[in-house]
């Protein structure tokens, strides 16, 4: 097991993505038309490494997260190309394609909780209140570590005291309902990793708690993926954790990737104007508490059959009139590792955008 | 425009609802409208209802004969077909219907009906025929349709007294749309006051009420009618008979829904919003009609719309034991209760229409209540 | 005890198995000399004993030839005791259910009637009494002392000797005791002609199989009042002493009450005592004796071994082995369970005619409709002493009878009410039934509905309220209550309704529940009632003509008055005071013909003031059978007084295979 | 848990108390009594009951005293000797009535039951996976007609179509021959012969209740964020719907058996009186109109009763139900 993470963790500096998203689009029917809620969106993740997946609710990134591992609803309509890197199988040279395995099959099934796990944002609602924590997470073990059940136990109840839960045997027979909001969120982080994914998605994995038991939550996370040596997809709108936890970062809006970097760049040299409008909206280290953040004007438009142009031209402050509003934005690339969609910094390129 | 502050929104709900809940922000009415709109059987149902009630408030414009239109030589007529082409074979742009003429078969004494392709009577609009009080205000003739006389039209046939079934089917609506209303309403309003106080005060009240609506369950209900259609006066009519024992129904019918609403109450007043609008010392009024009720207002809405048709049925129930509307006043239960008869299922079994006009209204509203739930629930796009 | 007798009944048909099986082989020849021989019944009646098997029921004969029963010939009367039924169509052929259906033990009388065997019986026709039980009677010029002969060696079902001390034990210990619910019936008192004085008669034994019965006055009719009251006079002793608390005492009796599932011991003599046919403990004359639980889902009837009747033949009756009672909770069922084939007899009114008529064929059943002595299918009858007097003073005006009578269509309330079976006639005794007059059935019969609003002017309601209804002539609401229990009468009310308020006379239903309705007639609650009088002559019943006790609603308290010997209830005047006085002529007339000529008075009272109002003439009632039942006659009268199907003599119905 | 039973079964005991009186009252209310209800019974067969008569029948029946002393004789004789009293229509004491009905009625109402969950949960899971499906539509439309038309009614069409198609109307719950016959085989398939009609009609309405319900609940499990977490850690699809949605689903509809507990005892009257169907139902009603007030009260007694009970062991099933309220008590 240990030799098993610290070969994953030797991996994760040769440059090889573990998993690589390209041209993911999600279509949804709906009454009025086809909504576009993911329009395009490429990243990287390597190994060992953590993404920040930012952006407002309904931006699409909790879908593009889910779509990893083919859990969306069956009217979610999803094409592109999602490459996972089967090392660990012995198949480094050939990643599969998890969008072209049948979701409700075995081999997608075998990688869900097992390679890729994932975390939720309620941990109230995403256990089942009929089981107790202990069922829930000899479950998964059981399928895709052991078939025994005593060791099945054995394996949760080790994860449990890993995240920090005390008297395990006993938590172990209990309820979700008798845990509290962190410490669910802590079984849930425990039941993600018991079986060692190699990556975890977590998708707002700390919105639903309070801000002491949040920092908690976040710095466990931190020393198990130390401790693990696994990729983590950090789905998100708090610029804080993203800060905090990222190694890179992704700003989504509108179902596309608008700006990418690594952290450092999205903090100290965002390109975007929806990056701008996010960074000062953030509540400033040191800052003055009472001082009433600042947000974004306007609201988001539905993208049912949007024309080609800016999805945030109507809030942008900095639009071009006839430009933002007439085609659609290309990715430009202002540095190796720094990719933004604007059209404010694509005149190099104008000749490609057309 | 308006402000969105983004950072604000601690929770986000069911993804799918939040893409679609950001995007087009509304209000829950108008989102349940939306989604309800979608629901096309919901819709159709809607609209059926509508006609239905349409057509009851209106009824005796729109029958073309009253209910005391006994007539011995139509007794037990067959449906008559509207025509268009006459015994010559001509074509006629106005339908009509032939003179009925009946006779008794001498052996079996069964009526014989056989049309006379002599006589010719068109169908026309706005013909003259009994005296009504329209809308029960002044008095006409007029109806919307009919044949001249001595022409019929029984477009649903006759019963066993000549009288013409649809005229009945369209009057009888009156009571059989209206006073179950009556019925849910009281229903309604007794469990949800009840059923609130219960759930939310909880304590030594909630055990109180609790033991009454167990009495109350386990009151003996028939031998209850039957002491009440034998105590009132003989000249209070039927209709208002039937009015009481709806009432006394929905005095003891309360009940189901008190329990689902206390239980609803019980499990919302513990939930951290009420809970903080108490600490922060809301009132308990404005905390239950403020905070509780819209959380479950779309779950009564709907067991009120599927508790109508459960009334609607429960009507021709106490027309078969005798207890409901009596002929010559017409509800859809009497005319069930005069179709089942094994006479006539066997001979004349267009008095089953009826039961088809209350299928057609119970299926209205259950579609209608399945709309409303599927709409008013949140998980659903 | 008990068993020491069944042992003797073995060894006794032990020996009469040998002689029977000799016998059996000839019963095919014989058959036809028998059928000449059948114009003198004494000696047919002697030859079941000789031919053996042949002349019983095949059941019965196994069980003889088992040992179980005693032969024939020793459980039939002597020969010339024994009753021959004449047959309705032809010889029948043994075995076979008689299948019917009822509504359980509510129905006693259903079941009862059929299978009932009264000491003397009416003829076909209705208008006397025949022999059936007794062999025959004697009775003296001035009709005082009747001397009744019974039928030597006839059994209980139980196979005891039925003697003239089993009527005596009845008269003595059971009727005059009035243990088993019923006051002394009317029959045996005498009236004195002079003082209207009422005294018991008489009982005596003579011999075994002779008693008499004597009347201190003339009783004219005692034998067909005693073929109406109490069908039974007699009862098996030998049963009753072992539960009577005069022969065994209270505690006994409680005991035996609690034994066999009662609560009370008087309920329990009441049961036992006078609906005697529904227990399978207690032996009969009857032709099928209970053998299960009248509860039960079906109540089945077998053979009595004993029956006393036989065919011209001497075949012993009945025909057919059991009558099986399915219980039924609906109408319906008894009327699909006709169509299919279930039931084998059944009984409807016009109602269902014609669904039946239509299904005859694809049911192979025959409908036979027998008339009633009904008066009228559809009416009212107007309480003459209804409390609000008001409404009792229109009542009893003459004018008012005949406004509501000539007010109604009867063209219409016939075609819709008796589906054309009926005639549009008044309330009247339909031809061929005693009490027929001449234009009865005319009298009052026309629609005239301007002559109705006239008269009832005349009368004074010309008062009108806001809604035109008339009001009596002190300005007081005038309403007509119609009370009603059965729900089957609404489309004649319905109609009734429209007419009467037609002619400005506001008229209300009240529908509530037999039970409920019975006590309210009781109390004089009941303004207007729409029962039909049915009576095969007033001279034999006078319950429904003559205002003798509550019954009635178109008498109301009158007959609370003759009930009380007028210390309550209301005094009878003018023709009512005369119907009454009649009737007391009637009772202690000295002859036949006397008694006619009253009772004819009675008739034309009747038809001359018409306190019954009929809108519709009688409708037959109609016996549906099985075209393999076979042997029930057409065209008899459907009473009460002649027990309904058993006037058909069912001992002699059969199933033609 | 225990405790908590224990003590609402001690609330209950007033509650009973109080209903017992309610029930006695309200029985005597409608006008007349036994006798008079009889008594016009036998008068229109053709007997002749004089006033005389009735009053001795009163007498005898003990139904000459006031009402309270009835209720106190009654209620003495229930508490002290386990006498329900007597049937005076059946005349018989009323546990030997209630005894005759009971197995036909259990065995009515449990086939009827089992048909009903039977079909209600499986087709209830299926419209809900497949909402808005033509499988949906198909059994949606089917439960609502059975929801829509009345029992008696129903009952006559199918009687008639059995009639017409088979020659037979198949009334009751027995053929002619096997009525007082001894179980053997062929009496079992008479039964089950004669069941078709009454499951079908008094199983339909609640059937497609059922149906309703078990897909609105699972409507609102399918979606539940639980089902989403399940997916993500690998289980197929099967396992997820039926230990998931399915499990949460069925609390409802497994807590609402206590309310139904009565109507196991009854049956359908309406049905069973147009079917003839020899159970409680028609037996209760046809006490309570002709005024048989022993047994129609000591029949309401124990309808009341089991609804108590009934109310009682929904409330702990559904308790036990759910691990929220378990844990309390365990708590305690």
């Amino acid at each position: 097991m240990t030799t098993q993470t610290a070969q994953a963790a030797c991996k994760a500096d040769d440059g090889q993505p573990l998993l690589s998203v390209q041209d993911l689009k999600i279509r949804i029917q709906m009454d009025n038309g086809v909504m576009q809620a993911v329009d395009g969106v490429d990243f990287e993740i390597k190994k060992g490494k953590t993404l920040g997946l930012v952006g407002e609710s309904g931006c699409g990134k909790s879908l593009t997260s889910r779509a990893i591992i083919g859990i969306n609803p069956k009217e979610c309509e999803t094409t592109g190309v999602i490459k996972y890197d089967l090392a660990s199988e012995g198949s480094a040279s050939d990643p599969i394609d998890l969008l072209s395995l049948d979701p409700k099959g075995k081999r997608i099934r075998s990688i869900r909780g097992n390679k890729i796990a994932m975390i939720f944002q309620e941990p109230m609602t995403a256990f089942s209140p009929m089981y107790t924590i202990g069922n829930q997470m000899v479950e998964m073990i059981r399928i895709h570590r052991t078939k025994n059940k005593k060791e099945a136990k054995k394996i949760a109840l080790e994860m449990l005291g890993k995240v920090g839960i005390s008297d395990q045997e006993k938590r172990f027979d209990q309820y979700p309902h008798e845990f509290s909001g962190g410490m669910r969120q802590r079984a849930m982080i425990a039941m993600a990793l018991s079986c060692n994914p190699e990556l975890l998605i977590a998708d707002e994995p700390t919105t639903a708690l309070d801000v002491t038991i949040q920092a908690q939550v976040l710095e466990l996370m931190q020393s198990l993926q130390r401790e693990f040596g696994m990729a983590i997809l950090l789905v998100t709108h708090d610029l804080g954790i993203i800060a905090e936890m990222c190694d890179e970062v992704a700003v989504m809006y509108l179902g596309k990737i608008v700006e990418q970097a690594p952290v450092r760049e999205i903090f100290y040299n965002p390109k975007h104007p929806y990056t701008k409008g996010l960074l000062k909206s953030m509540p400033r280290l040191g800052g003055e508490k009472s001082v009433r953040l600042d947000s974004i004007e306007g609201s988001v438009p539905m993208p049912i059959d949007m024309p080609p142009m800016c999805g945030f031209y109507e809030r942008c402050t900095d639009r071009i009139e006839g430009v933002c509003n007439a085609r659609s934005v290309p990715k430009t690339r202002i540095s190796d590792d720094h990719s933004v969609r604007c059209f404010l910094y694509s005149d190099q390129q104008r000749g490609e955008a057309q | 425009m308006r402000t969105l502050p983004i950072f604000k929104r601690a929770k986000t709900e069911a993804f799918l609802e939040s893409a679609a809940k950001d995007i087009n922000y509304s209000s829950q009415w108008k989102l349940i409208y939306m989604k309800f709109k979608r629901h096309k059987l919901a819709r159709i149902s809607l609209i059926v209802l509508g006609v239905l009630y349409f057509v009851a408030l209106f009824a005796q414009f729109i029958a073309p004969y009253s209910l005391q239109s006994y007539d011995s030589k139509y007794v037990n007529a067959p449906p008559m077909t509207l025509r268009f082409v006459d015994a010559d074979g001509k074509f006629h742009l106005r339908p009509f219907v032939y003179e009925l003429k009946s006779a008794r078969d001498p052996d079996t004494m069964r009526k014989i009906f056989v049309s006379d392709t002599e006589k010719r009577y068109a169908l026309k609009w706005f013909v003259q025929g009994e005296e009504y009080k329209f809308l029960g205000m002044f008095k006409t003739k007029l109806h919307l349709f009919g044949v001249e006389q001595p022409g019929r039209l029984f477009m649903f046939g006759t019963d066993a007294m000549g009288r013409d079934m649809f005229s009945r089917i369209v009057l009888g609506s009156q009571i059989s749309l209206s006073i179950p209303l009556v019925g849910v309403g009281i229903s309604f309003v007794l469990g949800l006051i009840i059923g609130g106080i219960s759930g939310y005060f909880g304590g030594w009240l909630d055990s109180i009420i609790q033991r009454i609506i167990e009495i109350i369950r386990s009151f003996p209900t028939l031998p209850l009618w039957m002491a009440l259609s034998a105590a009132i006066p003989p000249r209070v009519p039927v209709v208002t008979m039937y009015l009481y024992i709806v009432i006394i129904f929905a005095l003891i019918g309360w009940t189901d829904l008190a329990r689902v609403v206390r239980g609803k109450f019980i499990s919302l007043k513990n939930e951290d919003y009420v809970v903080a609008a108490k600490i922060a010392g809301v009132g308990n009024t404005k905390i239950i009609v403020k905070h509780l009720l819209p959380g479950f207002m779309s779950y009564l809405v709907v067991a009120t719309t599927l508790a109508i048709p459960n009334m609607i049925l429960s009507e021709t129930a106490m027309s078969f034991l005798g207890l409901g509307i009596r002929s010559p006043a017409t509800s859809w239960g009497v005319l069930l209760q005069e179709a089942q008869k094994v006479e006539n299922v066997a001979l004349y079994p267009w008095k089953l229409i009826p039961l088809g006009i209350v299928v057609l209204t119970v299926l209205a509203y259950n579609f209608l209540g399945d709309g409303l739930r599927d709409a008013a629930d949140p998980y659903k796009k | 005890m008990k068993r020491s007798r069944g042992f003797m009944i073995a060894l006794v048909s032990m020996v009469v198995f040998v002689t029977g099986c000799f016998g059996g082989n000839n019963a095919e020849t014989s058959k036809e000399s028998k059928a000449v021989e059948s114009q003198k019944p004494k000696e047919a009646a002697v030859a079941p004993g000789e031919a053996g098997g042949g002349k019983e029921a095949p059941m019965l004969a196994e069980l003889v030839k088992a040992g179980k029963l005693p032969p024939l010939e020793e459980r039939l009367p002597v020969a010339s005791d024994i009753m021959i039924e004449p047959v309705v169509e032809e010889i029948g052929q043994f075995g076979g259910d008689w299948n019917m259906s009822w509504k359980g033990p509510a129905d006693k009388w259903g079941v009862g009637m059929i299978n009932e065997e009264a000491l003397f019986r009416f003829n076909k026709e209705g208008k006397a009494v025949e022999p059936n039980v007794a062999k025959g009677y004697e009775v003296n010029d001035d009709s005082t002392v009747f001397t009744i002969h019974l039928r030597e060696g006839m059994k209980w079902s139980d196979g005891m000797p039925f003697t003239a001390d089993d009527v005596l034990f009845y008269w003595e210990h059971m009727l005059t005791k009035e243990t088993f619910g019923k006051k002394i019936y009317d029959a045996y008192y005498s009236v004195d002609p002079v003082t209207g004085d009422k005294a018991l008669a008489e009982v005596k034994k003579v011999d075994d199989y002779t008693f008499t019965v004597t009347h201190k006055y003339p009783s004219v009719q005692f034998l067909e009042r005693v073929a109406i009251d109490n069908k039974w006079f007699f009862a098996p002793a030998h049963f009753h002493k072992t539960i009577l608390p005069e022969f065994v005492g209270d505690a006994k009796t409680l005991e035996i009450t609690k034994q066999w599932g009662y609560e009370d011991p008087k309920q329990f003599l009441v049961e036992t005592g006078y609906y005697f046919w529904l227990h399978p403990e207690i032996p009969t004359l009857a032709a099928w004796v209970a053998k299960t639980d009248a509860n039960s889902e079906q109540f089945v009837m077998e053979r009595n071994p004993y029956y006393w009747k036989t065919d011209s033949e001497g075949n012993q009756l009945p025909y057919m082995d059991r009558i099986i009672e399915n219980q039924i909770q609906d109408p319906s069922q008894q009327l699909l369970g006709t169509l299919a084939g279930k039931y084998n007899f059944a009984t409807f009114d016009t109602a269902n005619f014609t669904v039946l008529k239509e299904n005859e064929k694809k049911g192979d059943f025959r409908v036979i409709p027998w008339t009633q002595p009904t008066w009228s299918s559809a009416g009212v009858q107007l309480n003459q002493t209804t409390k609000d007097p008001n409404l009792s003073k229109l009542f009893q005006d003459i004018r008012f009878r005949e406004a509501l009578s000539i007010g109604v269509n009867r063209q219409v309330v016939t075609d819709i009410v008796t589906s054309g079976l009926g005639e549009p006639i008044q309330a009247s005794v339909p031809e061929g039934v005693i009490g027929y007059q001449e234009g009865w059935a005319q009298h009052w019969a026309e629609f005239e509905p301007e002559r109705a609003n006239q008269l009832l002017d005349e009368i004074g309601l010309t008062k009108r309220d806001k809604n035109n209804f008339r009001m009596f002539p002190d300005g007081s609401d005038l309403t007509l209550t119609v009370f009603e229990s059965d729900t089957n009468k609404s489309a004649f009310l319905e109609l009734l309704k429209k007419y009467y308020e037609d002619m400005g006379l506001k008229m209300n239903v009240k529908m509530v529940e037999g039970g409920a309705l019975f006590d309210l007639k009781y109390a004089n609650e009941v303004p207007i009632h729409t029962e039909n009088i049915s009576v095969a002559n007033v001279a034999f019943r006078p319950d429904t003509m003559v205002p003798l006790r509550i019954i009635t609603p178109w008498f109301g308290h009158y007959g609370l008055y003759t009930q009380s010997g007028g210390t309550e209830g209301v005094k009878p005047e003018g023709d009512v005071a005369a119907i009454l006085d009649n009737w007391n002529k009637i009772k202690a007339s000295k002859s036949k013909e006397e008694i006619d000529q009253l009772a004819n008075e009675i008739y034309k009272l009747h038809m001359k003031n018409q306190w019954v109002i009929g809108y519709a003439g009688p409708t037959p009632m109609l016996l549906v059978a099985s075209n393999k039942l076979r042997n029930i006659p057409e065209g008899l009268v459907w009473a009460d007084e002649y027990r309904t199907v058993g006037h058909a003599h069912p001992a002699q119905f059969f199933l033609k295979q | 848990m225990l405790q908590y039973s224990i003590k609402r079964i001690v609330m209950a005991i007033p509650v009973v108390i109080f209903i017992s009186f309610i029930v006695f009252y309200i029985i005597q209310l409608p006008p007349g009594d036994y006798v008079s209800s009889y008594s016009a019974q036998m008068t229109a067969a053709g007997e002749i009951m004089t006033q005389d008569d009735m009053d001795q029948m009163r007498a005898n029946l003990g139904l000459d005293r006031p009402v309270y002393e009835q209720y106190a004789i009654w209620i003495k004789k229930i508490v002290f000797e386990g006498d329900f009293g007597y049937s005076f229509n059946y005349n018989k004491p009323v546990i030997d009535v209630v005894k005759q009905y009971m197995g036909l009625t259990l065995v009515v109402s449990i086939v009827t039951m089992l048909f009903q969950y039977l079909v209600a949960i499986p087709i209830g899971i299926y419209t809900a996976v497949k909402q808005y499906s033509a499988g949906d539509y198909f059994f949606s439309g089917l439960s609502f007609l059975g929801m829509a038309t009345p029992n008696f009614l129903l009952a006559i069409i199918l009687m008639y179509f059995s009639y017409t198609w088979f020659g037979d109307p198949l009334l009751g719950l027995f053929s002619d021959e096997y009525v007082n016959a001894a179980w053997s085989w062929d009496k079992v398939v008479d039964l089950l012969k004669h069941l078709v009609i009454p499951v079908i009609v008094i199983g339909l309405a609640s059937t497609a209740d059922l149906i309703r319900v078990m897909r609105g609940q699972m409507l609102d499990e399918l979606n539940k964020p639980n089902v989403v977490t399940a997916r993500s850690k690998g289980l197929s699809e099967t396992k997820i719907l039926f230990k998931y949605p399915t499990r949460a689903a069925l609390n409802p509809i497994v807590s609402t058996f206590g309310w139904s507990l009565s109507s196991i005892f009854t049956g359908s009257t309406i049905t069973a009186i147009v079917l003839n169907l020899p159970i409680q139902g028609p037996v209760m009603y046809k006490a309570l109109l002709g005024q048989d007030m022993y047994l129609a009260g000591s029949w309401l007694l124990f309808m009341a009763l089991l609804t108590v009970l009934g109310t009682l062991i929904s409330d702990i099933l559904l308790a036990w139900l759910d691990p929220k309220i378990r844990t309390e008590f365990r708590g305690n």
